[in-house]
């Protein structure tokens, strides 16, 4: 059973080895110099006010969660979309009812106003 | 421009409305000035706005007349876009008590420009809303454009004040 | 000052500032936060590409809506001014040029104006056709690259190609007239340095043959494009009174309605020879702001033409040796010449004391400069009054309640130019 | 770094290179002549050498546009001196994604511990260009409220100019790529000997010790 997993998890492998590779040597070849400033958030070239336990207001999190939703929907569009023809006219209407759902959402979302930014 | 008569004209009508305020009047090149008392300069602008047509304040600026005092003088440049007509209005104040009223509740314009003079040449302005310095750091001690300010700056190296090569000819 | 005083210095701000009541917020729009949400107060500071220069904007924000701002200028403050004060009035002009480093010619008019006027001295006609050519020539450059960085904020990054495309034509021409891209120290007191060389004319007519047919085409990528026009139209409106009030001049007061336009009102190095139209917008938000300055492009293009039509014979620099330099060919010769040669090279010429202000219209607004003479050859004060420095107080009262979008499309259109506001 | 590929006295013709590298790729093609064929086709090299040729090829310069340079400096992205040519056009915003602070303009006094707190901020390893007189040394004007770059950081490449042509600023860039290729880690204090600037760290510890660029 294992042996038809074999590539994915080569690939897992060999990603994460490569990625790692790359993200140790940048730290280990790299110059390095520890400077207060350097780690203090940057705000235009001034000492910054920001202070940590800020409160953003609603809108951003509500526009943030409509974004992956609708995001998430294209994503699930694409496999459909590669092997439309293997999986024949069934798959087509199967994706159209499911772009007709999310768009009845869309409607619902607009129609409350949560797209306008407060 | 108001020419000769018109600004004599101008300086009569003010010297009635508020009596010591119009010193003296100076017809330079074609262009009108008006010297007024310091205490009187709010009243001046808003009678000449009123009665005389002078709506747009274009400019605020100081000026060091350093050897003769008394020292520091404002000018405001006033304009009236109807009839294209341009009138400066000076003032002088010395450099021990250099308070005068701000303008700036009736001319908004006049609001940087007047923290500009003050960082530059230190004349106080009663009644601004913020008056800090606009161009020079928060903290920076003395207004650089009065006249006995130095220019600061570095000597520029030439053969006869070099010391000693400086070390970059290695 | 140090840490904790700035700290507290920010909340001081931030109390003046009234949360928009929650209760109306509820009550009109079926809210969905409910909660309150905190005001911040942000640095959109001297390091930052949307602010044209080292402006910084001291802005209180809740959430994506300002309700604060407070410039705080000075990051590129040279002190140019006082300099001046230490240089011959001739040898002031290039310290002045770098001012208002986008419009440097109008810089160089304005203070060559002001110095002519306190000497009386008559500047010939050709210098004046020539004077108007460069200052034409500057206004498009100006707003060419005005065009280019605002499309770029505003997203469209394929103008900021066109538009330096043109720009390197017309600093073609600056350097074959005067031999310098920028700064090119080509005014002098009483005319122009140089004549302009054989090819320029053929050059000048080649590139406005080009010029507006580049403006249709910005104007076709830029005019109906839905993204510009709804970033741009009805965002940020100021009416006519308080700008007036705030006494801003230029394309910004031209675009809420007021035709004041310094070269039709009081027409200065005989712009009355030539006749061209006012750009006028009516709503005064940003896209008639936007609208105005490229329609200028156009006039300026005409100006251009009637100017090199018309542009007379005769001497390119006042014959008065006592403020131009007498010819080379002459030194060889005559006495005079060298006297007055050595005279103006060694100490330069002596202004008579008087206090002048000659205001000119810069493609920012009046540039006006104000020059005292104590009879000296130096100048005893020299002030520009920025036009630049002046709007930008207007930058408040534009942007207070609308999205930070907004903002960055009102500085772009503002066209702020640091170095004239910090001189 | 110039590669130079010195001809080697085998043969020269693209068509004989390509019959024999088809022999290499075949395996029927052994001594002198496949000495010569691999000599003559791979290079070899330090990790130094390779990781700064990487650096010196993409710089990612830092909009730091302060005065008149600025626009000078704007206009080597334009079509005419097109610094895409050599991979430098990625002007990047913030510090922390640049390593190139080409300093365009007239620092004034209050602009100073602006200009270092960011030149602090960006990462290892950077390099800085004072653009223009006013930046390498007060230029034009000489007075109360300008600070020439050098008072408060290292700069690798000072160009001439008020304001310098693009083209100067191009060669100022490509003279800074020549230099990172040459000899990297030499800090440039050795490289210009430049004694007496060492770089006092505020936080660092206060003996001179000298912290490479």
């Amino acid at each position: 059973m294992l042996r038809s997993y074999l590539p994915a998890i080569v690939f897992l492998a060999l990603g994460a080895t490569v990625g790692g590779a790359f993200a140790y040597l940048n730290t280990a070849l790299g110059p390095r110099r520890k400077i207060a400033s350097k780690t203090e958030p940057y705000e235009c070239g001034l000492p910054s006010e920001v202070k940590y336990g800020f409160r953003f207001g609603i809108s951003f999190y509500l526009i943030a969660m409509l974004f992956i939703l609708f995001d998430i929907e294209t994503i699930f569009l694409y496999p459909i979309a590669a092997e439309l023809r293997a999986f024949g006219a069934f798959a087509l209407f199967e994706a159209i009812t499911f772009v007709v759902l999310l768009f009845v959402a869309f409607v619902y979302v607009w129609r409350r106003g949560a797209l306008e930014w407060r | 421009m108001p020419d000769q008569v018109g600004l004599e004209l101008i300086a009569t009508a003010l010297g009635e409305e508020i009596p010591g305020s119009v010193l003296e009047t100076a017809f330079f090149r074609a262009q009108a000035g008006l010297l007024i008392a310091p205490e009187t300069v709010r009243q001046v602008l808003a009678a000449l706005r009123q009665s005389h047509g002078y709506r747009s304040l274009m400019s605020v600026h100081g000026v060091d007349y350093y050897p003769h005092e008394p020292r520091l003088g404002v000018h405001y440049e006033l304009l009236d876009m109807e009839r294209v007509d341009r009138l400066t209005v000076k003032l002088r104040v010395p450099l021990d008590q250099p308070n005068i009223e701000s303008v700036t509740p009736d001319w908004p314009t006049a609001n940087h420009q007047e923290r500009e003079v003050f960082d530059m040449f230190g004349v106080h302005f009663d009644g601004h809303p913020d008056l800090r310095r606009i161009l020079m750091p928060e903290d920076y001690e003395g207004h650089p454009q009065r006249r006995d300010f130095p220019l600061g700056g570095e000597p520029v190296l030439f053969t006869h004040n070099e010391v000693g090569s400086p070390g970059w000819t290695r | 000052m140090d840490e904790v005083s700035a700290r507290s210095e920010y909340r001081k701000l931030e109390e003046s500032i009234t949360l928009s009541p929650l209760e109306e917020q509820v009550a009109s729009q079926r809210d969905f936060s409910g909660g309150t949400t905190e005001v911040l107060t942000l640095n959109i500071g001297p390091h930052h590409p949307a602010t044209h220069g080292v402006l910084r904007l001291l802005v209180t924000l809740e959430g994506e809506v300002v309700r604060d701002l407070r410039p705080i200028i000075g990051y590129v403050h040279t002190g140019i001014e006082k300099t001046a004060e230490d240089k011959a009035y001739w040898k002031a002009i290039p310290v002045i040029e770098r001012m208002d480093y986008l419009s440097y010619y109008f810089n160089a008019l304005a203070f060559c104006g002001a110095v002519e006027t306190l000497l009386e001295c008559e500047v010939p006609k050709r210098a004046q056709y020539l004077r108007v050519i460069h200052l034409e020539l500057n206004r498009i450059m100006s707003h060419l690259v005005w065009l280019g960085t605002s499309a770029l904020d505003l997203g469209a990054m394929s103008m900021f190609w066109y538009c330096f495309r043109e720009r390197e034509m017309i600093l073609d021409l600056f350097e074959q007239s005067s031999g310098q891209r920028m700064h090119t120290r080509y005014f002098q007191v009483g005319g122009v340095i140089e004549d302009i060389p054989l090819g320029f004319e053929a050059k000048l007519r080649e590139f406005m043959a080009i010029m507006p047919g580049r403006v249709d085409q910005y104007n076709d990528l830029l005019k109906r494009n839905e993204i510009l026009l709804q970033r741009l139209r009805g965002t940020c409106p100021l009416d006519e009174q308080s700008l007036l009030a705030l006494g801003v001049t230029g394309p910004l007061l031209r675009a809420s309605g007021n035709p004041w336009d310094l070269r039709k009102a009081a027409p200065y190095s005989s712009y009355e020879d030539f006749s061209f139209k006012i750009p006028v917008g009516t709503v005064g938000d940003n896209y008639d702001r936007y609208a105005v300055r490229v329609a200028e492009i156009y006039e300026s293009v005409k100006i251009i033409e009637q100017a090199l039509d018309g542009l007379p014979e005769g001497p390119f620099i006042t014959e008065d040796r006592k403020i131009a330099l007498p010819p080379r060919h002459e030194l060889a010769t005559s006495m005079e010449a060298l006297i007055h040669h050595f005279k103006l090279v060694t100490e330069g010429f002596r202004v008579p004391p008087g206090e002048v202000y000659y205001p000119i219209e810069s493609p920012r607004g009046e540039l006006g400069c104000f020059v005292r003479s104590d009879g000296s050859a130096k100048p005893a004060r020299v002030h520009m009054r920025d036009p630049s420095f002046v709007n930008l107080q207007a930058t408040a009262a534009m942007t207070r309640g609308s999205y930070i979008a907004d903002l960055i499309a009102t500085l772009a259109m503002l066209d702020p130019i640091l170095g004239g506001i910090d001189r | 770094m110039e590669v130079i590929r010195e001809g080697i006295g085998g043969p020269q013709s693209f068509r004989e290179r390509g019959l024999l590298a088809r022999d290499l790729l075949r395996g029927d093609l052994e001594g002198l002549e496949l000495e010569r064929l691999v000599e003559q086709s791979i290079l070899t090299t330090t990790l130094d050498r390779a990781v700064d040729w990487a650096r010196s090829n993409s710089l990612f310069p830092a909009t730091f546009g302060l005065a008149c340079c600025a626009i000078e400096m704007m206009s080597i992205v334009a079509a005419r001196v097109d610094v895409a040519r050599f991979g430098f056009e990625a002007f990047r915003a913030s510090p922390r994604q640049a390593d190139l602070l080409i300093l365009s303009g007239r620092v004034s006094i209050k602009m100073a511990p602006v200009v270092r707190r960011i030149y602090d901020q960006m990462l290892e390893p950077k390099w800085a260009i004072a653009m223009g007189a006013c930046s390498s040394s007060m230029g034009v004007f000489n007075n109360y409220a300008i600070v020439p770059a050098d008072k408060f950081m290292p700069v690798d490449v000072h160009v001439p100019g008020c304001p310098p042509r693009p083209e100067a600023l191009m060669h100022g860039i490509l003279k800074l790529r020549k230099m990172i290729q040459d000899d990297p880690d030499v800090s440039w204090r050795e490289r210009y000997g430049a004694v007496g600037t060492e770089e006092l760290l505020p936080e660092a510890s206060p003996t001179a010790e000298n912290a490479g660029a």
